[in-house]
């Protein structure tokens, strides 16, 4: 199996070959793997050198984080990877946006309304989540489309709170 | 003499008192919201009740409960931890009423120092430098600030009279941004505690954020324990303390600490407390605010003192004299607290919710974790997102320095995202080192940026690393992740941080 | 100066050496078995390789692959910890000659140390008085034995030559015994140390096994950091150890302090080591043995002087003069530490196997775990049952075992037994208390049978909740167990305690 | 469901009545019971007071630890128990006996042989397990029918040993 790994826009070819190797590029490594206590925790002996891993919820965003610091490392399969650069490297600028909420929390306020014209940077929603609010901003220009949640409302992670066309 | 203990707390600060109490031989009552079914504290009291449902107003804040199983449990003693109920007088008050010790300030001390004004008024009677700003407050109108804000000159702040810390609190740069700002400061405030009175104060710039720590008996003895440096800030909120300030020299930290005694006796003081102090670079020195309860930065204090800070408010409130005198309290060494946040440093510290699936604790020598969770335990968006407090101790502040990277180094916790590699890089970050920095050192002069700077070879370590575990949770979950799941990511977040100052 | 420290060792104190390294910048090279592949000092050293299978003598043991392996990585320094090559003066001596540091004193000093008789002539002519027995030892047949032993006197000890602690260790109460019980001495140190010489020392009756930490450097200095009181033993096995002993004085203290010093510079000692007495109790004091390495109690002594002795035995093996003088030693508090073990104290203290599956630490205030199991490792039944040692400190004695107390409590370690009960049985006994006890102690005047005595509401309870367990853990399983499985318990198990003496 | 919970030789009749109740004797208890962390330990809110309790490795022998302390506890359900009871209280004295290993460990000696007559605390095996030696001793007199193992084996835990008749 071939997969792209990417951290800081660095791209890594990178071949899982059987439990015990991988291919980078054109070297052929040895590998010491294994899962640590039946958990999403990860052990990697390379090179005599002791490293750990773990997995953020699912999410494709992983931490390979040595024992000094955790680094973000992007991982897709390189079939994946071709289909997203066609499809143009992410959602299109004019396309619709779905504001979703990034954690679970209560609705406070939604500064604006159904088909209101808003500016880059202008606040659409106002979420709390652990005593704390955080505004959710405009990413662009745009019309509110559709708003699907309300002042007072609680809300789950990735919920739709509103659409910006 | 009370017997029984109940905690109306939750979390690390209601295990931390827990503990304390059963070194002391006193039975513990826990209280519980329906989301905190399985919480440590449930789990290591000898007693507990469940107050309601998840939302603070529901639960912890819910002081008529409270009491109720307090009466029905037997409970002759309550101590309110920090925030929730910690600073109402009215609780306090309550609590007497029924007979009930309160562990904590008379009433009276608490409404002294809760209106930030009159604590202002009350500390300068008694001789305590405070900030300059608006010293006759009462119900100033706009327009009365807007005439008075020129005279103490900008910058300024303006703030919350029945304020802590950062809620409806702003800063204000000129004359003409000063009336949306009032506006804003005054709805906030309104709706965070009812009251949208403001005062201002000038704010003092490249300033650091000293408190000291007070305990006080009934009996008339007040002494201080030294001070803890809390500059290392992010939105008004802590994220590191230390024991002592690397700012201060003994001279200093004599003349403050007295001052510190002064203002506590001021208000009459008994049980633990906190003077906030603002230091400028000059080392002048200005009351800021006293917290008339335990502080969450209290271990670097017990590091360096050897006092246990909550037994010695369970003996005052006892009626007992302080086991030490001002000449007995020594200190040695150096702490460091690092506060751990469920929170994303690299997404700008979004708050991160979901259940511990693996956590290590370091452990080892001069070491010490305070926490409320574990593997299992779920961390749900109704609280505070701290989750642990990591402490250590060493001879020297760079010994404690290393060993609190050795130890942010062991910690994991895996299943939420926490705001570790913050602290890592604060580790590494030079001007952390030298001591060099002020209250807006974390957001103006530092960056997460470089945290994950590697060189090549370490990147592909962490490509192969990653692209293993993919591979393996992929075989595992035989389960294709949707292409366009990230696209939240796109958004631009601004969290606005004000939970409660401590 | 070297740069890289191989650790050839295992568990807790694997963990623990590679703390210290980590706060002195130095990188770490693990070893592991393939028992150990998941190991937390395999996760926390910056290196890590496998040695062979699971047995010691195929892993931990084979001193060849280890140096293969410090050659191999680059490590230019080795801490053996303790048991396994800490104190083999041929690894100690293999590792000097390929230019390797190794992290403990000289092999000439293991050597002198490691024979037993060899180490009682030296320390008499250093004149440090030593427990009556055969002066003159050589290979003594059993007929001199027999001749001299009614002149030492009965109870006498025969003792393995060789040996450490329990190991070829018998009791003698009379003459007619005696030849059957040494043959099975010399069986013993034959199988344990290839050796089955013994000698005979006076058994002193009603004493204490209190021991001084010493460290020396190579420039001369040698200081002693206070004593441990080691005599809450079982079997020979040390359980449970503090600092200070209830049972000295500073008079005390100092003589023996001083003496214990003389002992360690009579072999020309340097590095960290422990001189093990004997105090009866008249206050006589007899040199037993010295331990050449790091002990498994160390953290005690750390706890009330502030000195980091793993990190002092790096500081000294790198060539620096001893970081404190003996009189900037200042003793703070009191600490104890309990060794808590995977057996099962209700069942004759058999070893208990297998995976943990849940784990709570201990932590707050005063309290320190030094541990190498984590939630989901396997305790095997290849090594030593000690999985983690419970260290608190407090100002007192009395404070420091109530803290003791909630610490035991706190503690939760599923999936294998351990003998945490016994250790609360402990803290609640009037005799440890008052510190009325001596080695004899845990065998002689102490029972768990109490342990778990209640009242007819707690044994109600009780028995609801694993009423309770039990219908769960039926409902979840659905599956029936055999009737006879217990049928093992009908047998009646005697376990010989005889891994090396700590 | 019936159970009888046994402390010390006293029998305890409870009965689970649904997930919120259990009968003692003739009385209803209100019980707030949950597993913690979805692990074999297990939180019991009884009257107020904070429990908590975990299971041995599926064995029948219960520790329902309180805050305090551990406490063994033999949990039968009725009908278990009445059968066992018609059995004679466990294994006949005169029947064969199995030796089982308890622990798994190495096989450092076995100081008898097939066909030998041994007297009750006769050491039968020397089992070595986490560096410590073990004397299993027979329970009483008997002959030794079949040895199971030898010296220098590995054997898991309850395998068996040898037969003693």
């Amino acid at each position: 199996m071939k997969y792209v790994a990417t951290i800081d826009d660095k791209d890594f070819s990178i071949e899982i070959v059987d439990d015990r190797h991988v291919r980078v590029g054109e070297r052929l490594i040895a590998v010491d793997f294994e899962s640590v206590s039946g958990q999403p925790v990860y052990s990697l002996i390379f090179d005599g050198k002791s490293f750990e891993s773990f997995v953020y919820q699912g999410r494709r965003r992983l931490a390979g984080a040595s024992a000094r610091a955790a680094v973000p490392v992007k991982v897709e399969d390189e079939r994946e990877k071709r289909l997203r650069a066609a499809a143009g490297g992410g959602v299109a600028e004019g396309g619709e946006f779905h504001l979703k909420a990034p954690m679970p929390g209560l609705v406070v306020a939604i500064p604006v309304s159904e088909g209101q014209e808003v500016k880059k940077g202008q606040v659409l929603v106002i979420l709390e989540s652990m005593k704390m609010q955080n505004e959710l901003k405009a990413p662009r220009d745009g019309v509110v489309h559709h708003i699907k949640a309300k002042a007072g409302e609680s809300v789950e992670q990735k919920q739709v709170l509103l659409n910006l066309q | 003499m009370f017997k029984k203990v109940l905690i109306a707390n939750r979390g690390e600060i209601a295990v931390r008192i827990i503990r304390a109490c059963r070194e002391l031989g006193l039975e513990t009552v826990a209280v519980f919201s329906e989301a905190d079914r399985s919480a440590l504290h449930v789990r290591y009291a000898d007693e507990a009740y469940l107050l309601g449902p998840a939302p603070s107003r529901e639960s912890y804040l819910r002081a008529d409960k409270i009491l109720d199983i307090a009466k029905k449990s037997g409970a002759d003693a309550i101590h309110p931890g920090y925030g929730f109920l910690a600073e109402r007088e009215d609780f306090a008050a309550k609590c007497a009423d029924l007979g009930i010790t309160f562990i904590g300030p008379k009433p009276s001390s608490i409404a002294a120092m809760g209106d930030k004004a009159e604590a202002r008024a009350t500390v300068i009677k008694a001789g305590v430098p405070v900030v300059p700003g608006t010293e006759d407050v009462g119900n100033m109108s706009d327009d009365d600030l807007l005439r008075i804000a020129p005279q103490i000159g900008f910058p300024l702040l303006i703030k919350a009279t029945a304020g802590g810390g950062g809620k409806g609190m702003r800063e204000v740069r000129s004359l003409e941004e000063m009336p949306t700002l009032l506006q804003s400061a005054r709805r906030e405030a309104e709706s965070a505690f009812g009251d949208g009175n403001v005062y201002l104060e000038k704010l003092v710039e490249g300033a650091r954020h000293i408190e000291f720590q007070i305990i006080a008996d009934s009996h008339g003895n007040v002494i201080h324990l030294g001070e803890r440096e809390c500059s290392i800030q992010r939105r008004h909120q802590k994220l590191l303390e230390e024991a002592p300030s690397p700012f201060l020299d003994d001279e200093l930290r004599g003349k403050m600490g007295s001052v510190a005694v002064k203002a506590a006796q001021a208000v009459d003081y008994t049980n633990a407390g906190t003077i906030e102090f603002l230091v400028d670079k000059d080392k002048n020195f200005y009351f800021l605010e006293m917290n008339t309860r335990l502080q969450v930065e209290h271990p670097v204090t017990e590091m360096v003192t050897g006092v246990d800070i909550v037994a010695e408010q369970l003996r005052i409130a006892r009626g007992r004299q302080l086991s030490y005198t001002q000449e007995q309290v020594k200190f040695n060494g150096h702490a460091i607290e690092c506060r751990v946040n469920a929170e994303d440093p690299f997404n700008n510290f979004i708050p991160s919710t979901g259940r511990i699936t693996h956590s290590l604790l370091p452990t080892g020598p001069g070491v010490r974790v305070d926490t409320g969770v574990y593997p299992g335990f779920e961390i749900t968006p109704y609280y505070d997102p701290m989750i642990a407090k990591l402490i250590v101790w060493g001879e020297t502040r760079a010994q404690a320095i290393l060993r609190m990277r050795r130890a942010l180094e062991e910690y994991r916790i895996v299943g939420v995202r926490t705001n570790i590699p913050f602290h890592q890089t604060l580790m590494d970050s030079h001007r952390f080192m030298g001591g060099q920095f002020d209250t807006r050192f974390v957001e103006e002069r530092f960056s997460m940026d470089g945290a994950s700077e590697m060189d090549l070879t370490q990147a592909e370590i962490a490509a192969i690393l990653a692209t293993l575990v993919a591979h393996k949770e992929t075989e595992r979950s035989a389960q294709i992740v949707r292409r366009n799941e990230r696209d939240t990511s796109n958004w631009k977040w601004v969290g606005r941080w004000e939970r409660m100052h401590r």
